[in-house]
């Protein structure tokens, strides 16, 4: 077994990727340097800075780059350094890379990936510790990643950069470095849109996302110890989403508790929601209730932002309204 | 009333000793300020968690500044702005506490380091987000083109973001329609911790960053930050061309900062600290920060003032006294200020 | 299928094959002089028909006319080859035509048709023809200038030598992306080159309203690039000035900017009333049509004369036709296709 | 009494009212008073009546900063999908200052943007992308279906004294209809049946709110009651109503213009799911565009969207009624 961290296997996915395949550039602001989270670090000095390029502030332009070498042979990874500031390049992700093959009858293909990380846990305010997969998940065209351990980093990180489509993988920032160890062997890359039961129980589901794993494994085993077992699934990408497994743990348990850490309104528990009340409504034996934070903005102080981000406490509560 | 310790004047006329004293005066508190800041890192771990910007270096730039407003002007910065709220006269008990997360914060813990307000005096806040406040600051200078009494709004910012979008859009508008707005663009030569050089196609060719103003059919100037008589008079000559309608100024402040881009990020558990500056610790150019320390405003103009006598030894030893004083006072008060209610956050939502 | 090559994820995207015939370039001779009027009379044609095709509802969505300024698609677009990128925007056919994009197909696009060259997805806005290297339109302002950096930066990190083209109105310039994406290139140092078609107004609004400056090109310097303003309505300064740009760009040079003065004689999009433009002296313009105008320097030159350019307008027209039946021939796209392309296979 | 405008007009009329009413009030945008003869122009002066150029970062960011400095800016965005080249500006400075510095700053600032499939604008000027923004805490949107809806929601936006996002259907732009004479505010988060039914209740957002109602008028030709619901504003949303609506149909179908995945036919569904679970006799359907970017051409583009038909057949399942013969 190795010992390793989220971060350093973003680092070392990148590197393998790399030396596999020419095509895989990186760029970003201080990508050369390894990035804040050092989940660059090392490829610099390895591939060269005509590989790995340091940008300018310009998230809008990066990004449209990263389309136009997409469309023109190149396979980017592109750092958007936090999905807070991922509203300055929206229009790029979403009118130039989600809709090219579309609307050129399926001649252009923009096979990029965009790196960049979410979550409140560093006391970052409300302008640097957000959740906004949700958005990216109205759009068409794209596929969200949202990979919970090293393991899921160096399980679906390959298939993104792989994917002839504009792949945005949202790290999170209070998992870079998490202590994890990996099979010497190395982990074998998977197909995007297929979940990952963590947990096998027959009580209730609990479906949930990034860091939340780790919270409802935790919830998970304390259960347990009170004779609930609760099955957990991890989506892992929430496009393509892999609506079989859950409605399948569903039909099985009855129950269902969705934990993200973004806002509950509006955030990506709503369409898990709405898609199995749809599939599973014969089945539910309680009203699907969902984790999320409150409907504000992200605290500073941090107090405050304890109370706002959810966590394994939350989850039992949650478990605890639906089994009534 | 807003700004109460700038002065009246819209003249650019020479700066009074009086006025000398008061500049090297808010130049220490800012310093001793963000020192204060940085030590909590180590001194009171745990504390501060969040992401830090320190202006330490620019205090001759922000205050040089900050001294050529006219009561009723504004102010909008960037995310690094600690230092313009207290040479306007913000409470550093007040300002230390937000930072710390406090209830008894400026903005109850709600805000932040980069996210500090005072609108009274005539503090408009910023942005987290690279460039973004600057239309902000443009908005705010249209409001004042309407109210026609008077009002200029200075909107600070750093080299990097003027790669960014809003930039450009911003300072066209702001030229098309001759609004009373300086942009002081305080080129740190750092974006984070790629070199200017790395980044910015003008410098890349050795020019000015002033150079871009060009862009705009702007003024553009390029003013030694370190320097904050020059500042202040640069400052004059763009609000004074601002306030009479005749149009908005790129002003390139070259300044250096001391410290860091920011505080180290990790989990929480892990202790933060502020690393060494770029210059070192990604360059290994241990000369140019050298260089730079031994340029450093506070004791340079202290020094100036000194050989001059427009301010005794004595004195000066006087004032760096009572800012460590107040700045002790600041750290107690945001020390033993409450946690805020975990709940105190829903209230503010929704005006 | 319609349109040429189709997406080849394996590869990475639809690139264009290499190995079209040089087109030429460079100094104007009589055959480049007959290309020009060739391809200036099949744009015009091409949208004065597309006009009452629009009226009668066979063209529909937004369709930007672009009559008037044909001498900068012609003179930039003729030279490239097929390898050579272009990014258009939202202002596309004659962009598209001088290309190399079938006028059936794009007319067949433009009826949403099956055999359109995006199969009836993309339409005006969105022309599409990764064979001939016409790599897209955009309707969004200023959306496409990225896009032509990133594809020659792609060219050079992959060992091709390939400069790109990108299209852009006055109206862009004063975008942030425009901006971002010019100081990228500058201190790339990528083979890009930016061309202006500088028609005095933002969609509906005069450049006087947009900015103090008073040249597009005049951005250039600030952001440390070469530029230079041609009459974009003398298709051979344009050839001229495009094609030292181009040498200089194949060359491996960095960004340039070539601004086209020029002015288009319909409203922004058709239908568009253009009452606004009712102070402007269309027929000073229509005196510097740019067809007439070089069929007057050719007669000078001794390039062709008036015969041959009626011939060039006969063809157009005779073209045009057929592309109209081509297109009213070709069915309605099958509806289940979103589905199908929504997302790239591997 | 009433007059019979259009719904643009509507909006219009609100705008000028308000700015007759409060001279903190401004209005400028994009391809908007340009020619000295324009009625805003004139009647409220260049300081107030602006056009600028196309700079959305820009523009909503000086919105931003009028607003802080005490103004009501109105800005028009033309285009919904024009929102995405400054969505920071949209989601991110103006909608947190209030928070951030607990209360000691509001911004009081509308922003107007277009939306909606429409014949033939294709992949990126059709987007009805309002779901996108109905998670942003700070942000409030409203998504008028009528003349007098529009009217009523653009008067209390103005006088909301936070960001509003003001989405206008392009189809429902020239649409006639009813506003009542004098000032006319409609409250946010209050909303509208726009008919009674007992079977069936069907919600349905803007454009969408048509559709609904031609679906619902034939279903009463062939006896099925259907109950219309307009939430009018998707932030905040009026749950509370559907809910009551809910417990008498014990039906629920979502109609919405956009595509289906993380819609705000999704967030009701989920919210009604919830805490609707026990008056709900089938599965909430949600009647959605696919998720697909949307097609130029004709065909391609109506099976994509949602209609009459479509609500039909939802509604007929639901109710395990047999499928009309058409």
């Amino acid at each position: 077994m190795t010992e390793t961290t989220y971060a350093a296997t973003i680092a070392a996915t990148l590197a393998a990727a790399m030396r596999a395949d020419e095509r895989v550039v990186v760029l970003g602001e201080d990508v050369a340097l390894g990035g804040p989270y050092l989940a660059t670090k090392g490829l610099a000095e390895e591939f060269g800075t005509a590989r790995v390029v340091n940008t300018p502030i310009s998230e809008a332009a990066i990004c449209g780059v990263a389309i136009g070498a997409a469309q023109s042979g190149l396979r980017p990874v592109v750092e958007v350094m936090f999905v807070d500031f991922i509203g300055l390049a929206l229009d790029q992700l979403v009118n130039g890379a989600a809709k090219a093959h579309f609307m050129s009858g399926g001649q252009l293909c923009v096979p990029m990936v965009l790196r960049t990380q979410g979550g409140a846990g560093q006391r970052g305010a409300a302008q640097h510790s957000q959740s906004l997969e949700s958005w990216l998940t109205h759009v068409p065209g794209l596929k969200v990643v949202v990979p919970a351990s090293a393991r899921e980093v160096a399980a679906l990180l390959p298939s993104a950069i792989a994917d002839p489509n504009p792949v945005v993988v949202v790290e999170s920032k209070t998992l870079y470095f998490r202590h994890e160890t990996l099979p010497d062997e190395g982990v074998s890359p998977e197909p995007l849109g297929h979940a990952r039961v963590v947990r096998r129980g027959d009580d209730v589901t609990i479906v949930a996302t990034s860091k939340m794993v780790h919270e409802a494994t935790e919830a998970a085993a304390r259960l347990s110890e009170h004779g609930v077992e609760a099955e957990v699934i991890d989506p892992r990408t929430l496009v393509p989403l892999d609506l079989p497994t859950i409605a399948a743990s569903v039909r099985r348990t009855g129950r269902l508790v969705i934990a993200h850490e973004a806002v509950e309104h509006g955030g990506f528990g709503a369409e898990i929601a709405a898609e199995v009340q749809e599939a599973c409504f014969y089945d539910l034996d309680a009203p699907i209730v969902r984790v999320g934070a409150p409907f504000t903005p992200v605290p500073l102080s941090p107090a405050l932002e304890d109370a706002y981000v959810p966590g394994t406490a939350e989850i039992l509560d949650g478990v605890r309204r639906v089994l009534g | 009333m807003a700004n109460a310790n700038a002065t009246d004047g819209s003249a650019p006329e020479a700066l009074d000793p009086e006025r000398l004293v008061w500049m090297y005066t808010q130049m220490y508190r800012i310093r001793e300020f963000e020192e204060r800041v940085k030590s909590t890192f180590t001194e009171h771990p745990g504390i501060l968690r969040g992401h830090t910007h320190l202006a330490d270096g620019a205090e001759a730039s922000i205050v040089g500044s900050v001294a050529a407003l006219a009561p009723g002007d504004q102010i909008v910065t960037t995310y690094r702005c600690h230092g313009y709220p207290i040479a306007l006269g913000t409470d550093t008990k007040r300002m230390m506490a937000e930072i710390y997360g406090k209830e008894g914060g400026l903005c109850g813990g709600l805000g932040g380091s980069m996210h500090l307000y005072d609108v009274d005096r005539g503090f408009l806040g910023g942005s987290g987000i690279v460039a973004q406040a600057i239309p902000h600051a443009t908005g705010a200078a249209w409001a004042a083109q309407i109210r026609r009494q008077g009002q200029v709004v200075v909107c600070f910012f750093g080299d990097g973001a003027s790669k960014q979008g809003a930039f450009h859009e911003s300072l066209n508008i702001a030229s098309l329609w001759k609004l009373p707005i300086v942009y002081v663009m305080e080129n740190n030569r750092y974006q984070a911790s790629t070199r200017t050089d790395q980044e910015d196609a003008n410098a890349a060719s050795g020019e000015p960053l002033s150079t871009k103003a060009k862009a705009y059919s702007m003024e553009g100037v390029t003013v030694d930050g370190a320097d904050p008589v020059a500042v202040h008079a640069t400052l004059a000559d763009a609000l004074a061309r601002a306030r009479s309608g005749t149009g908005p100024t790129l002003v390139e402040s070259l300044v250096y900062r001391l410290s860091a881009h920011g505080n180290l990020i990790a989990p929480p558990g892990v202790p933060l600290n502020y690393p060494e500056h770029e210059a070192i610790a990604i360059f290994g150019n241990r000369d140019e920060y050298e260089a730079a320390l031994r340029g450093d405003p506070v004791p340079r103009f202290r020094h100036q003032l000194v050989t001059e006598g427009t301010l005794s030894a004595a004195d000066a030893d006087a004032i760096e006294q009572a800012a460590r004083e107040e700045i002790d006072e600041a750290q107690r008060f945001a020390l033993d200020s409450p946690w805020p209610a975990p709940d105190s956050g829903l209230a503010y939502v929704y005006a | 299928m319609a349109g040429g090559g189709t997406g080849d994820p394996g590869g990475g995207a639809g690139d264009p094959g290499g190995g079209a015939e040089d087109p030429g370039g460079g100094a104007l001779d009589a055959a480049a002089a007959e290309r020009l009027l060739a391809t200036m009379w099949r744009i015009r044609a091409f949208e004065e028909r597309l006009e009452p095709l629009k009226r009668s509802s066979m063209v529909h969505g937004l369709t930007h006319l672009s009559i008037g300024q044909e001498a900068v698609a012609a003179g930039v677009c003729t030279q490239l080859r097929d390898d050579e990128p272009v990014y258009s925007n939202h202002r596309a056919n004659g962009h598209a035509l001088a290309k190399g994009v079938d006028m059936g197909k794009l007319l067949a696009e433009l009826m949403g048709r099956a055999d359109g060259c995006c199969r009836g997805l993309g339409g005006s806005m969105h022309v599409v023809d990764v064979a001939h290297g016409f790599l897209g339109a955009t309707g969004v302002v200023g959306g496409n200038l990225p896009f032509a950096v990133g594809s020659a930066l792609a060219s050079r990190l992959l060992g091709r030598a390939r400069p790109a083209v990108v299209f852009f109105g006055d109206g862009a310039a004063q975008t942030g992306i425009f901006a971002e994406t010019v100081n990228l290139a500058s201190l790339w140092q990528v083979p890009v080159v930016f061309v202006c078609e500088n028609n005095g107004f933002a969609e509906f609004t005069p450049r006087s309203a947009h900015t103090r400056v008073e040249r597009v090109s005049d951005l250039a310097a600030p952001f440390c690039v070469a530029a230079r303003t041609v009459d974009g309505n003398d298709v051979v300064e344009v050839h001229g000035a495009f094609a030292d740009a181009l040498s200089q760009a194949r060359a491996g040079s960095g960004p340039y900017l070539l601004e086209c003065l020029t002015h288009r004689l319909s409203g922004h999009y058709v239908g568009d009333p253009g009452g606004y433009r009712a102070a402007l002296e269309d027929e000073a313009w229509r005196a510097r049509d740019p067809i007439a105008r070089l069929v007057r320097q050719a007669a000078a030159a001794g390039w062709f004369d008036a015969e041959h350019a009626r011939a060039a307008e006969a063809a157009a027209r005779d073209e045009v036709e057929a592309a109209v039946a081509f297109a009213l021939g070709s069915p309605f796209p099958d509806p289940s296709i979103p589905a199908e392309l929504t997302y790239a296979r591997s | 009494m009433s007059h019979v405008i259009p719904y643009i007009a509507a909006i219009q009329e609100a705008i000028r009212e308000e700015m007759e009413r409060d001279e903190r009030v401004l209005y400028f945008g994009q391809n908007m008073a340009t020619s000295p003869e324009d009625p805003f122009l004139k009647q409220f002066g260049p300081d107030r009546v602006r056009v600028t150029p196309i700079s959305e970062t820009a523009e909503i960011g000086m919105a931003t900063g009028a607003a802080v400095a005490g103004y009501r800016p109105v800005v028009e965005l033309y285009m919904a999908e024009f929102l995405l080249v400054a969505t920071d500006q949209v989601v991110n400075e103006g909608t947190r200052f209030h928070f951030m510095s607990k209360g000691a700053v509001s911004v009081p600032m509308v922003m107007v943007a277009g939306y909606g499939f429409t014949a033939g604008w294709a992949g990126q000027h059709t987007g009805s992308i309002y779901g996108m923004f109905m998670g942003v805490p700070g942000l409030k949107v409203a998504l008028p279906s009528t003349p007098a809806d529009a009217k009523g929601l653009m008067t209390t936006a103005i006088r909301d004294d936070n960001p509003v996002l003001f989405f206008q259907n392009y189809l429902l732009l020239l649409e006639e209809g009813e506003v009542p004479d004098g000032e006319h505010a409609v409250p946010f988060g209050v909303a509208d049946v726009k008919r009674s039914g007992s079977d069936l209740t069907l919600v349905a957002t803007g454009y969408a709110v048509h559709t609904a109602l031609g679906a619902a008028e034939s279903l009463a030709r062939r006896g099925v009651s259907v109950e219309v619901i307009d939430p009018r504003t998707i932030a905040p949303l009026d749950v509370d109503t559907i809910l009551s609506s809910v417990a008498r149909t014990g039906h629920l179908v979502l109609v919405d213009q956009a595509t289906r995945h993380s819609s705000v036919a999704a967030v009701i569904a989920a919210e009604v799911a919830e805490l609707g679970f026990s008056s709900l006799e089938a599965p909430i359907s949600m009647v959605t565009a696919l998720d697909s970017s949307i097609a130029y051409s004709k065909p391609v583009e109506e099976f994509v969207l949602p209609d009459e038909h479509k609500v039909v057949r939802a509604v007929e399942a639901s109710l395990g009624l047999a499928p009309a013969s058409s």
